[in-house]
């Protein structure tokens, strides 16, 4: 019996990080690259997760294909988004907040008139996995090993080719970047791009499992800005870890009592992450990074 | 107490305590650490009331860090600085001027988005009467050759006249000891000359001690006596300019072959 | 509620300054350009404040929407009293400081003579103070966890002890008497929970353990952990909302297939049709409408609530209710030869009848509540429904607690946990 | 007396509420500020006084809007929490004045209410700026402070989170709260209705004069150097960590008072008040009206509250949407300052009439 | 190789340089000295492609990269309507203008005032971002710049950020070389880099110069560099060109000293 608690409790933190590490990449990429606040984050989920749910069910494609299409979709939506709006707010974050979250109602609401009130879901595949009296829902363990794959797919793309090393560039500094060659409007229009991406795969991976509704959005906006800002300003690694560190809080407390106390837990965990860690985690790797240097 | 560095010339009288009695500011084994590199070594550092005192060392010789050990923006790891006779190393930067340390920024860092007047005014209106303002801002001005600029926008200003609007501004706090990090970095001769003539004045005049980093060995010859030499984080001469100028040691590590 | 020395009506007391009371006096007698509050020449005016955006637009959609359709009916048979009923009808938008804001703009502005406004108990909530307050005649039309007892209001949906009343007994007999109870965390739910709790006691049924779930949550792992930990014979449901929805996917995902019984699914948000089969398999709801009721009169109002909307996604059972409370309120203005709120009201209390699509039921006089026909629908593995019995089941409650507000003119709302044992 | 010394008289008298740091020091600003506040006196006479209580809460709002624009025009601290102190005000004035029904409970509900947003703000800021919290995180912070406190009072529905007889209610909301009031036992005045209406308003022209003589004070100095540059100011012995402390707490104290009178007019409040639907527009209010003029957050909060009443379509939130990023992207620093701006380009451009190009009007709209 | 001609570039309305006229040969070292704030920094980048001329042309490697003869400063800028424009990015631009990426890859080579490395990025990474300019052109790689800068080899997986001053220009400098540029322009080579290193870069140019063939052109103003870098000079000041200087007044320490800071 304890064996399986102890499953249901992994269980739970491998969801619990799956939804987390998914909420935030994208939100963690435009943030933390691009200095954008995206209050409509959510919405570019929306996108991803209404496009999959849409092609499945009126175009009857397999669900992995429709899941490309959702993350197309949302891909393109990002681009003519940043052409239209967003390359006008780079240096203007808290304008950038502003904005989005007007993005965000005028989205919701666009959703709600074209789409009505709801879409019929599509089912979740794999069924559950079952052990003892319990079970599990096999398709959401599985989405911890999507977050993971996508983590270390950005880990290469960023660090191990060349537009990664351009993209980081552009960021650092714009100018030397473009004298280097970079057009760089492009690489900004890339690195929102791919944060749209990331958006819309997460809508795409959940699509089967959550309703289909035009605010489905909030669902993951709040998880997602507390995970960037203790995840601190390394991005990749840091979305990593406060997925981790986040998703584990959310599940002992959740096991413990209940999904308030979940919730109250997680919100708490992140403020006061902020105030003893104002740079992150990433902040706190480097100082220990730094300090066992010293001792060497 | 003995400094560990020979070089050291400790010329003034020691007190009990052992922070030396004319001297108005003063480390002790001062250190920072970033991790694993040590920006700043077992600093011994002093200076009299009213010197003026150049502080020279090539690119990553710890300048800038002693600098801001000073003035609060960083934590000392490891030793303390002792100001007018007190421990103020743990004493954070506003409570250091308050007590009569003054800080220029290598860059003039101004309010570039108010008036020459608002920029004056904020360090003015900690020390004088409002009545005064008027009066004492126009006295400023003069002094500082920035007459009919009052209502100027600070960043409109020239590169010079933002200088010395900053100068002005650390005056005002009637400060005794003053630092100053390349306060002529970037200017024409003239301007530089005409910076080496105020500096001169205030330390004559007013009776400021003033620590200066610079880089124009030219510039550090018209104003200091002194000079301290920083490599790799510690003192590595003191002297006169002659002296330091004409040390071998002091020429390969940083001034070069002169032509 | 509000202390009695201060009385809403007088805006001055104790000694105040005579510039004060002037303006004051002025004022009370209403402005220089606009605003009146006398009932003019206007025609009739009816509010309707329900929310086609926000959260709750999936509900408040179709409530608009019948609400209209009474009207339209209403209308073409001549009007009331000869004069067409004009709507006002801005969109809430689910906003509760909204609808505050409305009801005020309703009741000053647009001088309703009656409002129906609000899906949730917490809109309820947020503009009773202004509908007690200037006793405007209001009519809720949700479904809700009961107990409301104020004078100028009148609560047409089912109430807790009704649907449960009917589904909860059912369960017990079919399935066994061990429950559990998971259910939206907020006043709604924890009341549903206790009278599931009450229900269970007189039926001589357990409750194993409840689980509170805060709205906006969307992640049931644990919570169907836990149900499969203490394995019980049915499950009684009275989740909330759109996240909450995923549940039942949950459910279905992990193979949980302990039947649940509920007051709040399929009848108000459509959920056997929106979720893929069959995640709502065993679905047993206690409920007073549904389109899919096959009577008569019921098949009757959802053409004709197709043909005027062709497009709406579901006809729910508070949509069934603003319909024959619209017509029940034209009918008892009839009656009364006016309009003033008063006299309609007193018109209601005299114990109106009304033929509704669920069939014809009756005003409860004393508690300003209906009694239903109440039926339990069932869904099957494609989401089927049928519906297994029907009942005539009474607004008892506030009876009990001795809500009469024929006799007493109160603004209270009853709670069951102060007056039964069981909690 | 002759115009002269009258003249002076009033350049006298507006002395304090005058400087570089408020825009708007102008005979026509004072001017069209008297006929602004003229309008909104004899509002409720032209309208009634049903108009008067349904727009009260305009000006409610255009308080809190205030309490925003002045910690970060003024200061550069974005919180996006004001809401946070906003609602426990009202939480606290409805605990108070239900348990203590009299006019003493009222009062001291007013006071309670003001005084626990205060205090609230005060740690939360002490929490915040003594920890080295800076930047878009003290944003973060704050918003998820408010997030914390819709989730918690979300789920206070059972009886045992009353306070006395007053109950929390969760979801549903506080109920049965009283109307402003002031007196003690059983002598006082009511303020509800039109009452209610020039109480917000005294509220908002006191603060709004109160502020102004603030930020052109020695203080508001120090706030506008802080703002401007943290780092350099401390180096003129300026506590700027006690600077953002002590701005951050004012401003959540009239966030308090603006809850206050936010409970009383709808005699509710409900945990969605500290939602980041609501938790956002008091940002967008000094947003479009311009974070740096007091003025400007203080029209723009009516005019969006305002203009989100009369759209009642379900294209309302679109066009409200829109409205929003298109003033953004437009006019970047709000709409007050633009018109300062443009004000001044056109005395400018007076000034020298050699340069009188037309200005093309047909330009903007490809 | 580069011809300016009556180059004009304002800030908004404020006319920063005037009627430049310059030109460089093919395999030529062309200082241009002048105090701080005369423009120096605004022609490189100028001629760069990173500001925006209001006026004049300027042809590189026989092609017209800017041309903005006939293009008015004040069409787009000025005005309400003009401001809204501007804001919502409806500006235009008149005549000829190749982007600085663009010029970039048609072989000018930039280095920056201060040093501009990408602090964040490893000196290989930052190498790198030369290389990709050039990616098919293997003339000078890795291995070149490392024979120039051996320090940066015994660095190179380390972050740029954590270089010393001399460290950083050296790095930025090879950063520029490995795209194997045809001019490289620098800014202010010796800006906070100490004596003795400045000495070193020096050298390492006119190496570059003679191994390579690399067109050079350069603002400064340390005595030291101009006399010995240039072959020949243009001294600027307030935004114009003041006076051209050949080979032999370049040596007279008192015709270099009256344009320069020292």
């Amino acid at each position: 019996m304890a064996l399986y608690e102890l499953l249901n409790l992994t269980f739970q933190f491998l969801d619990s990080f799956a939804f987390i590490v998914l909420a935030t990449v994208g939100l963690a990429i435009i943030f933390g690259m691009m200095g954008i606040i995206n209050l409509a984050h959510g919405e570019f989920i929306l996108v991803g997760a209404y496009a999959t749910t849409l092609s499945f069910n009126l175009l009857g494609v397999p669900l992995v294909l429709a899941m490309l299409v959702g993350i197309i979709a949302t891909t393109v939506y990002g681009i003519i988004l940043e052409r239209l709006i967003i390359h006008r707010l780079y240096g203007r974050l808290l304008d950038s907040m502003v904005v989005t979250f007007g993005i965000s109602l005028v989205m919701i609401q666009l959703t709600r008139i074209v789409f009505g009130n709801s879409l019929d879901q599509i089912g979740t595949p794999f069924g559950g996995i079952s052990y003892g009296v319990y079970s599990y829902s096999a398709y959401r363990i599985m989405l911890a090993g999507a977050a993971i794959l996508t983590l270390a797919a950005l880990y290469v793309v960023f660090t191990r080719t060349t537009f990664g090393i351009k993209a980081r560039a552009t960021i650092q500094d714009e100018e030397t970047a473009r004298s280097m060659g970079v057009d760089t409007d492009r690489m900004y229009l890339s690195t929102f791009a791919i944060g749209s991406a990331l958006a819309g795969l997460t809508g795409a991976l959940y699509a089967p499992t959550i309703t289909m509704s035009p605010d489905l959005g909030a669902n993951f906006l709040v998880e997602a800005f507390v995970a960037v800002v203790v995840g601190g300003p390394s991005v990749l690694i840091g979305t990593s870890l406060a997925g981790g560190f986040l998703g584990t809080i959310d599940a002992i407390f959740t096991y413990v009592g209940g999904t308030f106390i979940g919730q109250v837990a997680l919100l708490t965990a992140a403020i006061f992450a902020i105030r003893f860690l104002p740079d992150g985690i990433t902040g706190l790797l480097e100082d220990i990074r730094a300090k066992r240097r010293e001792a060497q | 107490m003995a400094t560990s560095d020979p070089t050291v010339k400790t010329t003034a009288a020691v007190d009990e305590t052992g922070v030396e009695t004319d001297t108005i500011l003063q480390t002790r084994g001062l250190r920072k650490q970033f991790g694993g590199l040590t920006a700043t070594d077992d600093v011994d550092f002093g200076i009299d009331e009213g010197e003026l005192r150049c502080l020279i060392g090539p690119n990553g010789a710890g300048k800038s860090t002693f600098l801001k050990l000073l003035t609060g923006r960083l934590e000392p790891t490891a030793g303390s600085i002792y100001y007018d006779g007190d421990e103020i190393g743990h004493l954070p930067s506003h409570e250091r001027v308050s007590r009569g340390i003054s800080m220029k920024f290598q860059v003039p860092s101004i309010y570039p988005d108010l008036s020459v007047r608002e920029n004056l005014r904020i360090p003015l209106q900690r020390i004088a009467d409002p009545d005064t303002f008027e009066q004492r801002t126009r006295e400023t001005l003069e002094r500082f050759h920035l007459e009919g600029t009052a209502d100027e926008t600070a960043a409109n200003l020239s590169h010079g006249q933002q200088q010395r609007l900053e100068i002005a501004m650390a005056m005002t706090l009637e400060p005794t000891l003053m630092l100053l990090d390349e306060p002529v970095a970037g200017l024409s001769v003239e301007e530089t000359a005409e910076v080496a003539d105020l500096l001169r004045t205030i330390n004559a005049e007013d009776d400021v001690a003033f620590v200066v980093i610079e880089h124009d060995i030219d510039f550090v010859e018209t104003i200091a006596d002194q000079v301290t030499v920083l490599h790799d984080g510690a003192i590595f001469r003191e002297g006169s300019i002659e002296d330091v100028r004409n040390d071998p040691a002091v020429k390969r590590i940083y001034l070069g072959e002169e032509e | 509620m509000s202390y009695p020395s201060i009385s809403r009506r007088r805006v001055l007391a104790g000694g105040t300054a005579g510039a004060l009371a002037a303006l004051g006096g002025c004022l009370e007698e209403g402005g220089v350009v606009g605003g009146g509050n006398g009932n003019g020449d206007d025609g009739p005016t009816i509010g309707i404040l329900e929310d086609r955006s926000g959260e709750f637009a999936l509900n408040g959609t179709s409530k608009w929407q019948s609400s209209l359709l009474a009207v339209e009916e209403i209308n073409e048979n001549g009007g009331v009293l000869g004069e067409e009923i004009e709507v006002y009808d801005p969109d809430p938008q689910s906003d509760n400081q909204r609808y505050q804001e409305l009801t005020r703009e309703a009741i000053n502005s647009e001088d309703v003579d009656a409002l129906w406004a609000g899906y949730s108990s917490a809109t309820r909530e947020a503009i009773r103070p202004i509908i007690n307050d200037e006793e405007q005649l209001y009519f809720y039309t949700t479904q809700y966890e009961g107990g409301v007892c104020d004078r100028t209001t009148f609560a047409m949906g089912a109430t807790a002890r009704q649907q449960l009343g009917a589904v909860i007994p059912y369960m017990i007999e079919e399935y066994g008497p061990r429950i559990y109870t998971i259910a939206a965390d907020y006043n709604f739910g924890q009341i549903s929970g206790d009278w599931v709790r009450i229900l269970a006691e007189e039926h001589g049924a357990e409750v194993l353990d409840e689980e509170y779930i805060p709205l906006g949550e969307t992640d049931f792992g644990s919570t169907i952990n836990n149900i499969q930990g203490e394995d019980p014979d049915f499950i009684a449901s009275m989740l909330v909302g759109d996240s909450h929805t995923n549940f039942y996917e949950q459910r279905a995902d992990t193979g949980l297939d302990i039947p649940m019984a509920s007051s709040t699914t399929m009848a108000q948000g459509y959920e056997h049709l929106r979720v893929e089969p069959p995640a709502l398999e065993d679905m047993y709801v206690g409920v007073n409408y549904m389109q899919e009721i096959e009577t008569e009169s019921s098949q009757e109002f959802v053409d004709s609530f197709y043909e005027m909307f062709p497009d709406a996604d579901y006809l729910n059972q508070e949509a069934q209710n603003n319909y024959f409370s619209v017509h029940m309120w034209a009918d008892a203005v009839e009656r009364a030869g006016t309009f003033d709120q008063e006299e309609v009201i007193a018109e209601l209390e005299s114990g109106i009848e009304v033929d509704a699509p669920e069939g014809t039921i009756e005003l409860d006089p004393a508690t300003h509540h209906m009694t239903h026909h109440m039926r339990i629908g069932h869904a099957d593995e494609n989401h089927e429904v049928t519906f297994d019995e029907e009942q005539y089941i009474e607004p008892s409650f506030l009876h009990e607690v001795g809500c009469d507000l024929t006799s007493e003119s109160e603004q209270t709302q009853y709670e069951p946990e102060e007056f039964y044992d069981a909690i | 007396m002759s115009s002269d010394s009258s003249a002076s008289l009033a350049a006298r008298l507006r002395a304090p509420f005058e400087g570089p740091n408020t825009i708007g020091n102008s005979n026509g600003f004072w001017a069209s500020f008297g006929v602004a506040v003229l309008l909104l006196a004899i509002y409720p006479v032209l309208f009634g006084p049903y108009a008067a209580a349904t727009s009260s809460v305009f000006l409610v709002y255009a308080l809190l809007g205030v309490s925003l624009c002045f910690i970060w025009g003024f200061c550069g601290i974005l919180s996006f929490g004001q809401v946070a102190f906003f609602g426990v005000a009202g939480y606290t004035f409805g605990i108070v004045a239900i348990n203590l029904s009299s006019y003493t409970g009222v009062t001291l509900g007013i006071v309670a209410g003001i005084a626990v947003a205060t205090l609230f703000a005060a740690l939360l800021g002490y929490f915040m700026f003594y920890g080295g919290v800076r930047d878009v995180y003290v944003t973060i912070i704050t918003l998820v402070v408010a997030l914390v406190l819709h989730t918690f009072l979300g789920q206070t529905a059972g009886s045992e989170w009353a306070v006395g007889e007053a109950a929390l209610g969760g979801f549903n909301g506080m109920v049965g709260i009283p109307d402003l009031g002031v007196g003690v036992g059983d002598v006082g005045i009511t303020l509800d209705g039109a009452m209610h209406y020039y109480a917000a308003l005294a509220a908002l022209i006191a603060t709004y004069l109160g502020l102004r003589v603030l930020v052109n004070s020695q203080f508001g100095y120090a706030m506008v150097a802080t703002r401007e540059d943290e780092a350099r100011t401390e180096m003129f012995g300026y506590n700027t960590t006690f600077i953002k402390f002590v701005t951050f707490t004012i401003g959540g104290a009239l966030a308090g008072l603006s809850g206050v009178l936010f409970v009383t007019w709808g005699n509710y409040i409900d945990p969605s008040e500290f939602a980041i639907t609501a938790a956002a527009m008091p940002v967008i209010w000094a947003s479009i009206g311009g974070r740096e003029s007091i003025f400007g957050t203080i029209a723009a909060a009516i005019a969006i509250q305002w203009l989100e009443l009369q759209l009642t379509g379900e294209w309302a939130l679109v066009i409200v949407g829109s409205l929003l990023i298109i003033v953004m992207l437009a006019i970047p620093k709000g709409i007050a300052p633009g018109i300062r701006d443009l004000i001044v380009a056109l005395q400018t451009r007076r000034q020298e009439p050699a340069s009188d190009s037309p200005a093309p009007t047909e330009e903007v709209s490809d | 190789m580069l011809e300016i001609e009556s180059l004009g570039v304002s800030y908004g309305k404020t006319p920063i340089l005037r009627d430049i006229d310059i030109t460089v040969d093919d395999g030529e070292i062309v200082g241009i000295m002048g105090k701080n704030g005369v423009g120096k920094t605004t022609l490189v980048k100028a001629v760069m492609g990173l500001l925006e001329a209001s006026d004049g042309r300027i042809v590189f490697d026989g092609d017209v990269v800017v041309d903005a003869t006939e293009a008015s400063a004040d069409d787009a800028s000025n005005g309400v309507t003009g401001h809204l424009a501007t804001a919502l990015g409806l500006g235009s631009t008149a005549g000829t203008w190749v982007s600085a990426d663009e010029r970039a890859r048609r072989g000018m080579g930039y280095i920056p005032q201060g040093r501009d490395v990408f602090p964040e990025l490893t000196v290989r990474e930052n190498l790198k971002m030369g290389e990709s300019i050039n990616e098919d052109d293997d003339e000078v790689r890795y291995e070149d710049v490392y024979d120039y800068f051996p320090i940066l080899e015994e660095r190179r997986s380390q972050e740029a950020g954590t270089l010393s001053g001399g460290q950083q220009q050296m790095l930025a400098i090879g950063r520029a070389l490995i795209g194997n540029p045809d001019l490289l322009l620098l800014d202010e080579p010796s800006e906070g880099v100490q004596p003795s290193i400045v000495q070193d870069i020096t050298r390492d140019l006119q190496q570059v110069n003679r191994d390579l063939g690399t067109t050079i052109l350069f603002v400064e103003q340390n005595l030291h560099v101009v006399q010995h870098l240039a072959e020949r000079c243009y001294a600027i000041d307030k935004g114009t060109i003041v006076d051209e200087l050949g080979p032999d007044r370049m040596q007279e320490r008192e015709a270099v000293t009256e344009y320069l800071a020292v």
